[in-house]
């Protein structure tokens, strides 16, 4: 049979509030990133790339987009006769009523029939909001070298802003002797990326148990890992090199976007041994007309600039008119700078118009500009 | 279901593309950066609610293979349709009996188990839209035998060579179907395209090959539309129309479509041009760029000039490199300080040693494919 | 475009509590029917030989086994570029809270955005839990050729029957002029097979003024038809002749398949032109071992057989062991006849063994026997 | 990701399998019923772990063309993966030039752009379980070049003729490679299965054409493992083992699988052999049928006695008639009291009649293809 007995689970549940009127009609993991893409994809493209062949994808706000988009496995190749991608809401069983998730682990306990469908070895457990790219494959491997109970991904931070993060200390093999949320006084740098691989016979013995407990919050990082410490279990830190970028704010999902415009940017979308794949727009290439002017632009099909633009990311069948002026700025799918328009640091949501002269955002603004509505122009 | 399964024929013998043909056929060529030829063809008859489809190969069966896969990204249901790629062998012996044909006669058995009582016969090196379901209406209304779709241009004197033009009467019957002899500056372009009842298609591949065994349908036709014993009337296609018969049509048919208003009508939001995606990243334009009314597909990596260009997947252009009035292939490389003019450059080509390349007005330079210069 | 501009919603939210223990761990839309389909195999198979690209499946109880099998939109081809099989579960808004669906007419409003993603013209509603082959284009050209606000497929039931139904009367070109849910003197033998087919943006207006209804059950049949009666609107009858089952009990889901050992039985599921499509087993063909006997058996893929079978279904990987009797039996998938054992008029449930020598069911039972739990052997 | 990479070669121009190659090469056979005989190398990859696969075709490509289409059916994921079906064209002026290494030379382009650094190379003719991910492993401890495998068989005297066999010193060295010369009863048959290094096995493709341009890899091999240059090794599979190099063969090794005791270790559920649905339904057997020992696929109508044979899909056997050690392959049609013994009855064949049609045991009879007989 294939290769890699994981199953991976993608808590894709958050709402993402910080995001602000980006996610009023979609779930966070479904927000638009990188031109072409949806935050989503990285964690697909990943399980897809390392040769995950099943991954439930946890969801309860607002799951229609995200649902339809990432029902078509295809786009991941996640659709072959034994791999799928499955959508997993809550829902109403013989024995019980229909009930949200209540934490990140009950929603893995409200699906543990859908894992046992497959039976894995190991089970592996992803946020769907992050911009990253990685083999699971070599986590898994390390895990299974340590012959750990669980393996955490861990990512090295500046030692400053170590006390925003769960952070791990770990002996000098890796193996996690402490886990504190958000300590005053660090000792160590290694954040948690919320990526976990379990032991899936171990875990199910776990939330069963932690099903039951009413002090529970039923939460992945508040209880299950203190547990496992607590109950001496071999829990391993695997440490990640790579980008890896949390796009839970407008000014972080701006910035991760910008990080595309520099030469040999740390992400490289462009590996063709590790692609990213989504959905494929029928659109034109991108155009560019006679008087517009590009520099370090970030441009996908469907483009369609006729101004001019500059450190600037244009996604999907978005629109700089003659005459109108782009800085600094995110433009969504479908987003219309209109003639003569001038927007600077800002993030202009999907299919949102600048109206004719209109002039949005300021080169001097401390944070990013969401605009989130059509702006009327001036003449 | 649908009224009428669809026939895309094979590259015919008379169209010869120079260089892009030695690689693959006409159909599997790249075109408008992200597209394929084919997938006009294959677009038309999905967006017209047809969904059986024959693709009739020949040789460099290949790309076009990989490239049309099952029909997913045309929309076609593999249940309820069908995407069938057909080989029909080459002589080696003669090339005069590689007609379409002899292909329709190899595959005899797949053309009669379709349960559609209509065909559509469509070319595989034509670019443009045309809505089947439509035509087959008019056709059917009509009473015609056979109804062909034919464009009117006004360039036929040098433009066109080796297709065929028809005439008409009043009434819109053909009354001739000849090479076009660059005679004159207006003329009927017939598109290579008709519609007919299946049981009428196999009688005429099997009355052509008894008449002549090197004869294509469309010689048959024209025998046909003056004897007079088949209705066999003309419909005029408006819109965007393109014959892929040489390098410079190639050329000049990708350069008409960086006019954006020309472009936005050919792929309009209501007839969507399928294709595979090769799920490439966007494009990075960086310092220093200049990019000017050109069209730019994905994955390329821009750091010099580009004008009035095409520019295909994957394509780097280095730092003070020029490309203008050229169409680049997928996965080429522009060296530093290279000045491209008139140019069509094939894929995983690059340039770094030969600074200078410029092609003439109306006969464009070709680079090979793979080539490094 | 393509030529059908209608979407189709399947109402699959059923427990179907009259089939027991079969759908304790599945919803009834997922239950097994004719030896390697699912009962929503027919309407999902229907809706792609009709050609309909986009089929919503609203559910909310115990979904995740249906989920899981009709995400897999390739197994009816509904898979390509803009075509899908969506499963549309309750949901958490930003203005609502997480709720079940209240009725049918509540589960389409509830998925509002989700149709207004893709702007049909009509709306078919089916419900997942009846056996029949129908083209609903046909029913559309019906419902076009007569400029209906509604159409409804109705199908003649005999006159002794007609109580039990919703009944349809009509004028003589179909026209619905009165609707009689089960009435006690029906004056017509029309129907209601539950399809409709709307005009979407009258449809919508309706769904949202009934939403704000308290004193509404939020149903097609309660509230939505009487009301569109009340208001004058034209509905249309549309008869359908061929084969239409509804196994809803046990009895009528072994009589359902019973009907599959007629010679040219109504059904006809071999016709080339009208194929149900379903998930393919990685199976041996069948295997009919040197001492079987079978005589009016419809079998499958992965079923093995060496006892005596007649009169019988044998599902998908089902067991007939040496010196079994098997007769006028169901035997779901890999439900399993041990040595010697005897069954008659029973229904075998999935997996379920009947251990060597046991002898279950009668031949003059009036009701048919579901074997739900294994039967332990007498030697 | 995968260590290596998997090439299936098209037929050998020594394989003949009279009847049933006259349409369609021996990867496309039917095969027990619902199978072809592709399944089973494609499988053996796919299972393996393996989803870069190179399938070369000769003639008549179009049904396996169908049948494998993307790979989705054999859990090749088509984004991380991809399934390529290599055409190579045939030389008619003679067919000593149409070997494996010039369908590779062909190709030589496709078989570079392959990232893994191992090739496993498999034949398209041959039916067995093999985890090539073990194998693979083996040949890396080993430290051997080439690692082959092969088959200990005691019935080579009179089966396995054109297939060739390996001698080996006792640590598994491959001393010699030979035709097979049917004079001996024991003998190793060599299964056209090898492992080895890409860089090697390019370096071998074109070492070979060198050295003789009617030459095949395992004519290659033959010589090199003489001299001794090259650490070759072989290792023995276990399991069932058949190859389809004639009709008897073919038909051997459908009916040895009615033993289900040996088709259950062929096709174990941990190693699942994937093929095409046809979507067709259940099997309806009739009152008064007679049914034994026998492998029925789905959408079969059964009124007649079937005994020790396999029936392919949607065959049909009316009342009275007696089909006896006989492979029916799919839609064929057993008329009314028509008697078979062992025959091969090619697909879409109908037998109405001619009422008895009986083959020699060790030479079973072939009905052709669409015949009415």
């Amino acid at each position: 049979m294939k290769q890699v007995n994981m199953l991976a689970m993608i808590l894709a549940g958050g709402r993402g509030s910080r995001l602000h009127e980006l996610t009023d009609k979609v779930a966070k993991p479904a927000v638009s990133y990188g031109g072409k893409y949806r935050i989503i994809d990285f964690p697909l493209s990943n399980c897809a790339n390392s040769g995950i062949d099943i991954v439930g994808v946890l969801t309860q706000y607002e799951s229609v987009l995200l649902n339809s988009y990432v029902a078509a496995g295809g786009r991941w190749g996640l659709d072959t006769k034994d791999s799928g991608v499955f959508v997993l809401t809550p829902r109403e069983k013989a024995d019980t009523g229909l009930d949200v998730y209540r934490g990140t682990a009950d929603a893995i306990s409200q699906n543990i029939d859908f894992i046992d469908q497959y039976d894995p070895e190991y089970l592996l457990i992803l946020s769907g909001d992050h911009i990253y790219k990685m083999n699971y494959a070599k986590m898994l491997a390390f895990h299974r070298e340590h012959n750990a109970d669980a393996t955490i991904a861990v990512i090295g931070v500046p030692m400053r802003e170590a006390s925003r993060f769960g952070i791990m200390n770990t002996g000098e093999d890796g193996k996690i002797v402490e886990f504190q949320e958000k300590p005053a006084h660090p000792v160590s740098n290694l954040a948690s990326m919320g990526i976990y691989i379990f032991n899936w016979k171990m875990l199910r013995r776990m939330l069963v148990a932690d099903m039951k407990d009413p002090a529970s919050d039923h939460d992945f990082g508040k209880n299950i890992i203190p547990q496992m410490l607590a109950d001496g279990r071999s829990l391993y830190a695997w440490q990640f090199k790579g980008y890896w970028k949390d796009v839970g704010t407008i000014d972080s999902l701006w910035e991760a976007n910008m990080d595309l415009l520099d030469k040999k940017n740390k992400l490289d979308l462009d590996d063709p041994t590790w692609k990213i794949y989504t959905e494929d727009a029928s659109a034109l290439p991108a155009y560019i007309g006679p008087d517009a002017e590009m520099e370090r632009v970030y441009i996908t099909q469907g483009c369609h600039a006729e101004g001019k633009v500059k450190n600037s990311v244009l996604f999907t069948d978005s629109e700089v008119r003659a005459g109108a002026q782009v800085t600094d700025t995110v433009l969504m799918p479908g987003a219309c700078v209109e003639e003569g328009a001038v927007v600077t640091r800002a993030l202009v949501a999907e299919g949102v118009r600048i109206g004719r002269g209109a002039v949005v955002g300021s080169a001097d603004s401390e944070s990013i500009l969401l605009v989130a509505k059509n702006v009327k122009g001036v003449d | 279901m649908a009224k009428a399964f669809g026939i895309v024929t094979s590259t015919p013998r008379r169209i010869h593309v120079a260089g892009l043909q030695d690689y693959r056929s006409a159909a599997a060529f790249s075109f408008l950066g992200r597209y394929r030829v084919i997938d006009f063809p294959i677009s038309n008859l999905s967006n017209s609610g047809i969904d059986n489809i024959q693709v009739y190969l020949n040789k460099q069966p290949r790309s076009l293979t990989e490239h049309l896969g099952t029909g997913r990204n045309y929309n076609i249901n593999s249940k309820r349709g069908r995407l069938q790629l057909l080989y029909h062998s080459q002589t080696g012996t003669n090339e005069l009996y590689n007609t379409d044909v002899s292909g329709f006669l190899d595959n005899m058995d797949y053309i009669q188990r379709m349960s559609p009582d209509y065909v559509v016969i469509e070319p595989c090196y034509m670019i443009y839209a045309q809505d089947y379901d439509e035509l087959l209406e008019r056709h059917i209304e009509s009473g015609a035998d056979i109804t062909m779709l034919y464009h009117k241009v006004d360039n036929a004197k040098d433009h066109f060579l080796s297709c065929r033009v028809v005439s008409l009467d009043k009434d819109k019957h053909i009354t001739s179907l000849t090479e076009n002899r660059c005679n004159a500056k207006e003329n009927n372009i017939f598109m290579d395209s008709y519609v007919m009842k299946k049981d009428l298609f196999i009688d005429l591949v099997r009355k052509t090959y008894d008449f002549s065994s090197t004869y294509s349908i469309a010689q048959m036709i024209s025998v046909l539309c003056t004897e007079g014993k088949l209705d066999i009337r003309g419909i005029a296609h408006h819109g965007f129309f393109a014959a892929i018969n040489d390098l410079n049509a190639y050329y000049e048919a990708n350069m008409d479509l960086l006019d954006i208003s020309m472009a936005e009508e050919l792929f309009s939001p209501d007839w969507p041009i399928y294709t595979r995606t090769s799920d490439s990243c966007p494009t990075q334009i960086f310092e220093g760029a200049e990019v000017k009314r050109s069209m730019i597909s994905n994955g390329c990596l821009i750091e010099g000039t580009v004008e009035n260009s095409v520019i295909g997947r994957g394509v780097v252009i280095r730092r003070g490199a020029v490309v203008r009035n050229s169409v680049l292939l997928a996965y080429c490389t522009i060296g530093e300080g290279v000045n491209l003019n008139n140019e069509i450059v094939d894929k995983w080509a690059s340039i770094t040693h030969t600074m200078k390349l410029e092609g003439e007005p109306g006969k464009p330079g070709y680079v090979k494919r793979s080539d490094v210069l």
